[in-house]
Protein backbone atom coordinates (compact mmCIF):
# COMPACT_ATOMS: atom_id res chain seq x y z
CA UNK A 1 0.00 0.00 0.00
CA UNK A 2 1.31 3.39 -0.97
CA UNK A 3 0.02 6.44 0.39
CA UNK A 4 1.07 9.90 -0.74
CA UNK A 5 -0.14 13.44 0.14
CA UNK A 6 0.98 16.61 -0.80
CA UNK A 7 -0.14 20.20 -0.17
CA UNK A 8 1.84 22.15 -2.94
CA UNK A 9 1.47 25.51 -4.96
CA UNK A 10 2.76 24.01 -8.01
CA UNK A 11 0.99 22.05 -10.83
CA UNK A 12 1.08 18.28 -10.83
CA UNK A 13 1.40 15.50 -13.51
CA UNK A 14 -1.07 12.67 -13.66
CA UNK A 15 1.40 10.76 -16.02
CA UNK A 16 3.70 11.57 -13.16
CA UNK A 17 2.02 10.45 -10.69
CA UNK A 18 0.79 6.94 -12.03
CA UNK A 19 4.35 5.08 -11.70
CA UNK A 20 4.61 5.81 -7.67
CA UNK A 21 0.90 4.98 -7.12
CA UNK A 22 1.24 1.74 -9.34
CA UNK A 23 4.23 0.39 -7.33
CA UNK A 24 1.34 -0.83 -4.88
CA UNK A 25 1.05 -4.02 -6.15
CA UNK A 26 0.52 -6.20 -9.25
CA UNK A 27 -2.71 -7.31 -7.93
CA UNK A 28 -4.12 -3.73 -8.80
CA UNK A 29 -6.67 -3.64 -11.85
CA UNK A 30 -7.69 -0.02 -12.18
CA UNK A 31 -7.08 3.46 -10.84
CA UNK A 32 -10.40 5.66 -10.03
CA UNK A 33 -9.42 9.36 -10.36
CA UNK A 34 -10.47 12.56 -10.13
CA UNK A 35 -9.57 15.93 -11.06
CA UNK A 36 -10.87 18.69 -9.42
CA UNK A 37 -10.55 22.20 -11.60
CA UNK A 38 -11.19 25.88 -11.48
CA UNK A 39 -14.64 25.85 -12.66
CA UNK A 40 -15.34 29.69 -14.22
CA UNK A 41 -18.88 31.50 -15.09
CA UNK A 42 -20.46 34.22 -12.98
CA UNK A 43 -17.25 36.74 -13.61
CA UNK A 44 -14.84 34.66 -11.64
CA UNK A 45 -11.05 34.98 -12.33
CA UNK A 46 -9.45 32.97 -10.01
CA UNK A 47 -9.52 31.48 -6.39
CA UNK A 48 -6.96 31.97 -3.77
CA UNK A 49 -6.79 28.50 -1.38
CA UNK A 50 -5.57 28.81 2.31
CA UNK A 51 -4.86 26.16 4.58
CA UNK A 52 -3.96 25.13 7.90
CA UNK A 53 -0.25 23.91 7.46
CA UNK A 54 0.33 20.55 9.70
CA UNK A 55 -3.46 19.64 10.14
CA UNK A 56 -3.95 19.60 6.82
CA UNK A 57 -1.49 17.18 5.74
CA UNK A 58 -2.50 14.95 8.89
CA UNK A 59 -6.31 15.47 7.79
CA UNK A 60 -5.46 14.14 4.23
CA UNK A 61 -3.20 11.09 5.38
CA UNK A 62 -6.37 10.08 8.09
CA UNK A 63 -8.35 10.61 5.47
CA UNK A 64 -6.61 8.36 2.54
CA UNK A 65 -6.18 5.55 5.34
CA UNK A 66 -9.64 5.62 5.91
CA UNK A 67 -10.17 5.05 1.85
CA UNK A 68 -7.75 2.46 1.84
CA UNK A 69 -9.07 0.05 5.18
CA UNK A 70 -12.67 0.85 3.63
CA UNK A 71 -12.11 -0.02 0.09
CA UNK A 72 -9.15 -2.49 -0.08
CA UNK A 73 -6.75 -0.11 -2.07
CA UNK A 74 -3.25 -1.08 -2.75
CA UNK A 75 -2.48 2.68 -3.42
CA UNK A 76 -4.38 6.33 -2.89
CA UNK A 77 -2.52 9.93 -4.33
CA UNK A 78 -4.00 13.04 -2.93
CA UNK A 79 -2.57 16.30 -4.20
CA UNK A 80 -4.49 19.21 -2.99
CA UNK A 81 -2.83 22.87 -4.17
CA UNK A 82 -2.74 26.21 -2.65
CA UNK A 83 -2.28 29.83 -3.11
CA UNK A 84 -3.53 31.29 -6.32
CA UNK A 85 -5.35 29.13 -9.30
CA UNK A 86 -7.35 30.97 -12.22
CA UNK A 87 -9.63 29.68 -14.12
CA UNK A 88 -9.13 26.03 -15.85
CA UNK A 89 -6.21 25.36 -13.86
CA UNK A 90 -6.49 22.00 -11.78
CA UNK A 91 -6.53 22.35 -7.83
CA UNK A 92 -7.06 18.62 -6.26
CA UNK A 93 -6.00 15.38 -7.56
CA UNK A 94 -7.24 11.87 -6.19
CA UNK A 95 -6.16 8.90 -7.61
CA UNK A 96 -7.16 5.26 -6.37
CA UNK A 97 -5.71 1.95 -6.95
CA UNK A 98 -7.79 -1.44 -6.54
CA UNK A 99 -8.60 -5.03 -7.76
CA UNK A 100 -11.56 -3.95 -9.27
CA UNK A 101 -13.13 -0.92 -11.02
CA UNK A 102 -15.98 -0.21 -8.89
CA UNK A 103 -13.70 0.39 -5.20
CA UNK A 104 -11.59 2.46 -7.02
CA UNK A 105 -14.53 4.51 -8.34
CA UNK A 106 -15.98 4.78 -5.06
CA UNK A 107 -12.92 5.14 -3.24
CA UNK A 108 -12.54 8.12 -4.85
CA UNK A 109 -15.68 9.25 -4.04
CA UNK A 110 -15.04 9.30 -0.54
CA UNK A 111 -11.74 10.59 -0.38
CA UNK A 112 -13.66 14.02 -2.48
CA UNK A 113 -16.56 14.01 -0.01
CA UNK A 114 -14.48 14.12 2.93
CA UNK A 115 -12.03 16.40 1.40
CA UNK A 116 -14.62 18.49 0.78
CA UNK A 117 -15.65 18.49 4.34
CA UNK A 118 -13.02 17.50 6.81
CA UNK A 119 -9.80 19.11 5.62
CA UNK A 120 -9.02 22.67 6.27
CA UNK A 121 -8.92 24.66 2.78
CA UNK A 122 -10.67 27.72 2.15
CA UNK A 123 -11.36 29.67 -1.06
CA UNK A 124 -11.57 33.14 -1.29
CA UNK A 125 -12.71 34.01 -5.04
CA UNK A 126 -11.75 36.77 -7.09
CA UNK A 127 -13.80 37.98 -9.96
CA UNK A 128 -12.87 40.46 -13.05
CA UNK A 129 -14.41 43.20 -11.47
CA UNK A 130 -11.75 43.04 -8.54
CA UNK A 131 -14.01 42.25 -6.19
CA UNK A 132 -13.12 39.45 -3.86
CA UNK A 133 -15.18 37.03 -1.26
CA UNK A 134 -14.82 33.90 0.66
CA UNK A 135 -16.31 30.55 -0.49
CA UNK A 136 -19.23 29.30 1.92
CA UNK A 137 -19.60 25.63 2.80
CA UNK A 138 -22.26 23.90 0.66
CA UNK A 139 -24.79 21.93 2.83
CA UNK A 140 -24.38 19.48 -0.67
CA UNK A 141 -20.78 18.91 0.67
CA UNK A 142 -22.42 18.03 3.97
CA UNK A 143 -24.90 15.74 2.50
CA UNK A 144 -22.46 13.63 0.77
CA UNK A 145 -20.26 13.05 3.29
CA UNK A 146 -22.68 11.82 5.47
CA UNK A 147 -23.43 9.21 2.81
CA UNK A 148 -20.44 7.56 4.02
CA UNK A 149 -21.00 7.77 7.60
CA UNK A 150 -20.72 4.51 9.32
CA UNK A 151 -18.66 4.57 12.49
CA UNK A 152 -19.01 8.32 12.51
CA UNK A 153 -16.21 10.93 10.98
CA UNK A 154 -12.59 9.43 9.42
CA UNK A 155 -9.47 9.26 11.81
CA UNK B 1 -0.18 30.22 27.24
CA UNK B 2 -2.11 29.40 24.74
CA UNK B 3 -1.40 29.79 20.99
CA UNK B 4 -4.59 30.87 18.96
CA UNK B 5 -4.41 31.45 15.14
CA UNK B 6 -7.10 32.44 12.27
CA UNK B 7 -7.97 31.65 9.40
CA UNK B 8 -9.66 32.70 6.40
CA UNK B 9 -12.32 35.47 7.46
CA UNK B 10 -11.52 35.16 10.67
CA UNK B 11 -7.93 36.74 10.06
CA UNK B 12 -9.26 38.81 7.06
CA UNK B 13 -11.86 40.39 10.26
CA UNK B 14 -9.63 40.46 13.24
CA UNK B 15 -6.64 41.21 11.30
CA UNK B 16 -4.56 38.72 12.44
CA UNK B 17 -3.24 34.85 12.14
CA UNK B 18 -2.11 34.75 15.57
CA UNK B 19 -1.81 35.07 19.03
CA UNK B 20 -0.14 33.94 22.44
CA UNK B 21 -2.21 34.31 25.38
CA UNK B 22 -2.46 33.05 29.07
CA UNK B 23 -5.50 30.55 29.52
CA UNK B 24 -8.05 32.80 30.37
CA UNK B 25 -8.96 32.59 34.09
CA UNK B 26 -11.08 29.93 35.00
CA UNK B 27 -11.00 28.68 31.00
CA UNK B 28 -11.68 24.53 30.92
CA UNK B 29 -13.19 24.35 27.83
CA UNK B 30 -13.42 26.02 24.47
CA UNK B 31 -16.44 27.67 24.81
CA UNK B 32 -14.94 29.29 27.42
CA UNK B 33 -12.01 30.47 25.48
CA UNK B 34 -14.76 32.10 22.96
CA UNK B 35 -16.55 33.83 25.57
CA UNK B 36 -13.22 35.23 26.46
CA UNK B 37 -12.68 36.37 22.91
CA UNK B 38 -15.88 37.63 22.65
CA UNK B 39 -15.81 39.44 25.86
CA UNK B 40 -13.03 41.94 23.47
CA UNK B 41 -14.11 44.80 21.89
CA UNK B 42 -14.57 45.37 18.16
CA UNK B 43 -14.29 42.92 15.57
CA UNK B 44 -13.78 40.15 18.69
CA UNK B 45 -17.37 40.35 19.57
CA UNK B 46 -19.13 40.09 16.25
CA UNK B 47 -16.89 37.12 15.42
CA UNK B 48 -17.22 35.25 18.48
CA UNK B 49 -20.43 36.35 19.81
CA UNK B 50 -23.22 37.45 17.36
CA UNK B 51 -21.17 35.14 14.43
CA UNK B 52 -20.23 32.93 16.45
CA UNK B 53 -22.48 29.75 15.39
CA UNK B 54 -20.57 29.50 12.46
CA UNK B 55 -17.07 29.51 13.25
CA UNK B 56 -15.65 26.28 13.75
CA UNK B 57 -12.63 24.99 15.89
CA UNK B 58 -9.55 22.93 16.28
CA UNK B 59 -7.63 22.24 19.41
CA UNK B 60 -4.23 21.14 18.58
CA UNK B 61 -4.65 20.05 14.76
CA UNK B 62 -8.21 18.27 15.48
CA UNK B 63 -11.89 19.46 15.34
CA UNK B 64 -13.24 20.42 18.42
CA UNK B 65 -16.60 21.53 20.05
CA UNK B 66 -17.13 24.07 22.93
CA UNK B 67 -17.57 21.46 25.22
CA UNK B 68 -13.51 19.87 24.48
CA UNK B 69 -10.98 20.85 26.78
CA UNK B 70 -8.41 22.99 26.81
CA UNK B 71 -5.31 24.06 28.54
CA UNK B 72 -2.07 25.45 28.79
CA UNK B 73 0.58 24.81 26.16
CA UNK B 74 -2.32 24.10 23.38
CA UNK B 75 -3.03 25.47 19.69
CA UNK B 76 -6.50 26.68 18.92
CA UNK B 77 -7.44 27.70 15.76
CA UNK B 78 -10.78 29.23 14.94
CA UNK B 79 -12.24 29.08 11.01
CA UNK B 80 -15.09 29.20 8.98
CA UNK B 81 -16.35 25.58 7.55
CA UNK B 82 -14.03 24.13 5.07
CA UNK B 83 -14.30 25.00 1.65
CA UNK B 84 -11.41 22.80 -0.66
CA UNK B 85 -11.78 20.16 -3.07
CA UNK C 1 -19.05 18.93 -25.75
CA UNK C 2 -16.15 16.81 -27.21
CA UNK C 3 -16.34 13.31 -27.62
CA UNK C 4 -13.18 11.53 -28.31
CA UNK C 5 -12.82 7.70 -29.22
CA UNK C 6 -10.09 5.80 -30.01
CA UNK C 7 -8.93 2.26 -30.29
CA UNK C 8 -5.33 2.44 -30.87
CA UNK C 9 -2.44 -0.14 -30.14
CA UNK C 10 -0.21 2.13 -28.74
CA UNK C 11 0.20 3.57 -24.80
CA UNK C 12 -1.89 6.71 -23.75
CA UNK C 13 -0.91 9.50 -21.77
CA UNK C 14 -3.03 11.63 -19.13
CA UNK C 15 -1.57 14.10 -19.18
CA UNK C 16 -1.96 15.07 -23.27
CA UNK C 17 -5.85 14.01 -23.32
CA UNK C 18 -6.42 16.79 -20.51
CA UNK C 19 -6.07 19.65 -22.26
CA UNK C 20 -8.08 18.05 -25.15
CA UNK C 21 -10.58 17.52 -22.79
CA UNK C 22 -10.90 19.96 -21.25
CA UNK C 23 -11.95 22.42 -24.60
CA UNK C 24 -15.26 21.12 -23.30
CA UNK C 25 -16.18 24.56 -21.56
CA UNK C 26 -14.98 26.35 -18.47
CA UNK C 27 -18.14 25.62 -16.52
CA UNK C 28 -16.39 22.54 -15.97
CA UNK C 29 -15.38 21.96 -12.07
CA UNK C 30 -13.84 18.20 -12.51
CA UNK C 31 -12.63 14.81 -14.59
CA UNK C 32 -13.80 11.99 -13.13
CA UNK C 33 -11.25 8.85 -14.54
CA UNK C 34 -10.41 5.46 -14.72
CA UNK C 35 -7.39 4.06 -16.53
CA UNK C 36 -7.76 0.04 -16.11
CA UNK C 37 -4.07 -1.80 -16.35
CA UNK C 38 -3.82 -5.44 -16.55
CA UNK C 39 -4.23 -7.01 -13.46
CA UNK C 40 -1.29 -9.59 -12.86
CA UNK C 41 -1.56 -13.34 -10.53
CA UNK C 42 -2.26 -16.86 -10.80
CA UNK C 43 1.23 -16.68 -13.69
CA UNK C 44 -0.58 -14.40 -15.87
CA UNK C 45 2.39 -12.51 -17.77
CA UNK C 46 0.01 -10.61 -20.73
CA UNK C 47 -3.19 -10.13 -22.03
CA UNK C 48 -3.99 -9.68 -26.01
CA UNK C 49 -6.79 -7.76 -26.75
CA UNK C 50 -9.06 -8.12 -30.00
CA UNK C 51 -11.67 -6.47 -31.13
CA UNK C 52 -14.49 -6.29 -33.90
CA UNK C 53 -12.96 -2.68 -36.12
CA UNK C 54 -16.29 -0.55 -37.03
CA UNK C 55 -18.58 -1.97 -34.79
CA UNK C 56 -15.93 -1.08 -31.84
CA UNK C 57 -15.61 2.64 -32.58
CA UNK C 58 -19.39 3.04 -33.48
CA UNK C 59 -20.71 1.40 -29.93
CA UNK C 60 -17.80 3.34 -28.00
CA UNK C 61 -19.10 6.40 -29.30
CA UNK C 62 -22.67 5.48 -28.70
CA UNK C 63 -21.78 5.05 -25.18
CA UNK C 64 -20.10 7.90 -24.54
CA UNK C 65 -22.99 10.05 -26.33
CA UNK C 66 -25.11 8.37 -23.97
CA UNK C 67 -23.30 9.23 -21.05
CA UNK C 68 -23.02 12.87 -22.12
CA UNK C 69 -26.91 13.04 -22.16
CA UNK C 70 -27.43 11.56 -18.73
CA UNK C 71 -24.77 13.35 -17.00
CA UNK C 72 -24.95 16.96 -18.64
CA UNK C 73 -20.97 15.84 -19.32
CA UNK C 74 -18.95 18.57 -21.09
CA UNK C 75 -16.59 16.35 -22.85
CA UNK C 76 -15.85 12.46 -22.40
CA UNK C 77 -12.65 10.52 -23.83
CA UNK C 78 -12.74 7.38 -23.87
CA UNK C 79 -9.31 5.22 -25.42
CA UNK C 80 -9.09 1.29 -25.22
CA UNK C 81 -5.86 -0.96 -26.25
CA UNK C 82 -6.07 -3.59 -28.44
CA UNK C 83 -3.24 -6.21 -29.30
CA UNK C 84 -0.91 -8.00 -26.74
CA UNK C 85 -0.25 -6.37 -23.25
CA UNK C 86 1.65 -7.40 -20.84
CA UNK C 87 1.11 -7.43 -16.65
CA UNK C 88 0.55 -3.67 -14.99
CA UNK C 89 0.12 -1.78 -18.57
CA UNK C 90 -2.81 0.41 -19.24
CA UNK C 91 -5.72 -1.18 -21.41
CA UNK C 92 -8.24 1.59 -20.85
CA UNK C 93 -8.91 4.68 -20.30
CA UNK C 94 -12.08 6.70 -19.67
CA UNK C 95 -12.16 10.35 -18.56
CA UNK C 96 -15.60 12.59 -18.09
CA UNK C 97 -15.95 16.34 -17.76
CA UNK C 98 -18.38 17.55 -15.77
CA UNK C 99 -19.59 20.94 -13.75
CA UNK C 100 -19.84 18.85 -10.41
CA UNK C 101 -17.66 15.63 -9.36
CA UNK C 102 -20.72 13.42 -8.69
CA UNK C 103 -22.00 13.47 -12.20
CA UNK C 104 -17.83 13.22 -13.25
CA UNK C 105 -17.44 10.34 -11.21
CA UNK C 106 -21.15 8.88 -11.92
CA UNK C 107 -20.59 9.08 -15.37
CA UNK C 108 -16.70 7.39 -15.18
CA UNK C 109 -18.85 4.06 -13.19
CA UNK C 110 -21.41 4.00 -16.03
CA UNK C 111 -19.34 4.09 -19.32
CA UNK C 112 -16.93 1.76 -17.52
CA UNK C 113 -19.74 -0.69 -16.78
CA UNK C 114 -21.22 -0.20 -20.32
CA UNK C 115 -17.64 -0.87 -21.86
CA UNK C 116 -17.74 -4.04 -20.15
CA UNK C 117 -20.85 -5.63 -21.65
CA UNK C 118 -21.38 -3.44 -25.02
CA UNK C 119 -18.31 -3.01 -26.54
CA UNK C 120 -16.87 -5.78 -28.99
CA UNK C 121 -13.50 -6.80 -27.63
CA UNK C 122 -12.29 -10.29 -26.69
CA UNK C 123 -9.46 -10.85 -24.29
CA UNK C 124 -7.05 -13.92 -24.50
CA UNK C 125 -4.96 -14.78 -21.05
CA UNK C 126 -1.14 -15.80 -21.54
CA UNK C 127 0.47 -17.21 -18.74
CA UNK C 128 3.99 -17.88 -17.64
CA UNK C 129 3.40 -21.46 -18.51
CA UNK C 130 3.26 -20.67 -22.01
CA UNK C 131 -0.69 -21.78 -21.56
CA UNK C 132 -3.29 -19.07 -23.09
CA UNK C 133 -6.91 -18.79 -23.01
CA UNK C 134 -9.94 -16.83 -23.91
CA UNK C 135 -11.40 -14.76 -20.83
CA UNK C 136 -14.93 -15.54 -19.81
CA UNK C 137 -17.89 -13.08 -19.40
CA UNK C 138 -18.20 -12.21 -16.09
CA UNK C 139 -21.44 -12.34 -15.27
CA UNK C 140 -21.09 -9.69 -12.31
CA UNK C 141 -20.30 -6.91 -15.10
CA UNK C 142 -23.58 -7.58 -16.52
CA UNK C 143 -25.32 -7.05 -13.32
CA UNK C 144 -23.00 -4.21 -12.65
CA UNK C 145 -24.76 -2.75 -15.99
CA UNK C 146 -27.81 -3.92 -15.58
CA UNK C 147 -27.92 -1.03 -12.57
CA UNK C 148 -28.06 1.76 -15.50
CA UNK C 149 -30.64 0.38 -17.17
CA UNK C 150 -33.79 2.56 -17.79
CA UNK C 151 -35.07 2.83 -21.38
CA UNK C 152 -32.87 -0.53 -21.80
CA UNK C 153 -29.42 -0.25 -23.60
CA UNK C 154 -27.73 2.49 -24.69
CA UNK C 155 -27.89 3.34 -28.15
CA UNK D 1 -24.04 -13.13 -50.67
CA UNK D 2 -23.35 -12.32 -47.13
CA UNK D 3 -20.35 -11.68 -45.02
CA UNK D 4 -19.41 -13.75 -42.16
CA UNK D 5 -17.04 -12.54 -39.25
CA UNK D 6 -15.99 -14.76 -36.46
CA UNK D 7 -14.11 -13.61 -33.51
CA UNK D 8 -12.36 -14.87 -30.58
CA UNK D 9 -12.36 -18.22 -29.80
CA UNK D 10 -14.83 -18.96 -33.10
CA UNK D 11 -12.52 -17.87 -35.21
CA UNK D 12 -9.50 -20.23 -33.47
CA UNK D 13 -12.28 -22.99 -33.70
CA UNK D 14 -13.31 -22.81 -37.49
CA UNK D 15 -10.13 -21.61 -38.52
CA UNK D 16 -10.86 -18.61 -40.10
CA UNK D 17 -12.26 -15.02 -39.31
CA UNK D 18 -14.19 -14.39 -41.93
CA UNK D 19 -16.37 -15.79 -45.19
CA UNK D 20 -18.54 -15.11 -47.91
CA UNK D 21 -21.38 -17.49 -48.99
CA UNK D 22 -24.93 -16.67 -50.62
CA UNK D 23 -27.57 -16.45 -48.18
CA UNK D 24 -28.99 -20.05 -47.39
CA UNK D 25 -32.04 -20.61 -49.21
CA UNK D 26 -34.84 -19.84 -47.36
CA UNK D 27 -33.20 -17.91 -44.64
CA UNK D 28 -35.11 -14.48 -43.23
CA UNK D 29 -33.37 -14.59 -39.91
CA UNK D 30 -29.97 -14.89 -38.14
CA UNK D 31 -31.33 -17.74 -36.21
CA UNK D 32 -31.92 -19.61 -40.02
CA UNK D 33 -28.05 -19.21 -40.56
CA UNK D 34 -27.07 -20.06 -37.80
CA UNK D 35 -28.67 -23.43 -38.07
CA UNK D 36 -27.54 -23.64 -41.49
CA UNK D 37 -23.81 -23.47 -39.85
CA UNK D 38 -24.51 -25.77 -37.69
CA UNK D 39 -25.18 -28.26 -40.63
CA UNK D 40 -21.87 -28.14 -42.01
CA UNK D 41 -19.52 -30.62 -40.72
CA UNK D 42 -17.04 -30.69 -37.87
CA UNK D 43 -16.31 -27.62 -35.68
CA UNK D 44 -19.03 -25.73 -36.98
CA UNK D 45 -21.66 -28.33 -35.87
CA UNK D 46 -19.88 -28.31 -32.19
CA UNK D 47 -19.65 -24.14 -32.27
CA UNK D 48 -22.91 -23.23 -33.49
CA UNK D 49 -25.01 -26.70 -32.35
CA UNK D 50 -23.74 -28.00 -28.84
CA UNK D 51 -21.91 -24.81 -28.23
CA UNK D 52 -24.70 -22.39 -29.71
CA UNK D 53 -26.03 -21.12 -26.22
CA UNK D 54 -23.11 -18.81 -25.73
CA UNK D 55 -22.86 -17.59 -29.42
CA UNK D 56 -23.43 -13.57 -29.85
CA UNK D 57 -24.19 -11.97 -32.88
CA UNK D 58 -24.57 -8.37 -34.66
CA UNK D 59 -25.71 -7.84 -38.03
CA UNK D 60 -24.26 -5.25 -39.71
CA UNK D 61 -22.10 -4.00 -36.38
CA UNK D 62 -25.45 -3.99 -34.58
CA UNK D 63 -26.01 -6.71 -31.99
CA UNK D 64 -28.82 -9.23 -32.66
CA UNK D 65 -30.87 -11.89 -31.96
CA UNK D 66 -31.70 -15.41 -33.30
CA UNK D 67 -35.25 -13.53 -34.46
CA UNK D 68 -33.43 -10.70 -36.24
CA UNK D 69 -34.17 -10.46 -39.56
CA UNK D 70 -31.11 -10.79 -42.71
CA UNK D 71 -30.75 -10.48 -45.99
CA UNK D 72 -28.41 -10.31 -49.07
CA UNK D 73 -25.57 -7.95 -48.88
CA UNK D 74 -25.54 -7.76 -44.59
CA UNK D 75 -22.54 -8.44 -42.75
CA UNK D 76 -23.30 -10.94 -39.76
CA UNK D 77 -20.51 -11.94 -36.55
CA UNK D 78 -20.45 -14.04 -34.34
CA UNK D 79 -18.40 -14.30 -31.32
CA UNK D 80 -18.55 -14.64 -27.37
CA UNK D 81 -19.77 -12.89 -24.74
CA UNK D 82 -17.50 -9.50 -25.05
CA UNK D 83 -15.18 -8.90 -22.49
CA UNK D 84 -13.19 -6.02 -22.78
CA UNK D 85 -12.83 -2.28 -20.44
Amino acid sequence: MTIRVSVQTTIFSMDAELPRLMQGGQEAGGVGAFLGVVRGGAGLRALTLEHYPGMTESMIGRIAAEAQTRFGLSGCTIIHRVGRLTVGEPIVLVLCLAAHRAAALDATAFVMDWLKTRAPFWKREEFEDGRTAWVEAREADDIAASRWARDGRPG
Amino acid sequence: MITILYFAWLRDRLGRSSESMPLPEGARCVGDVIRSLAGREGEYQAVFGTQGGVVRCAVNQEFASPEDGVRAGDEIAFFPPVTGG
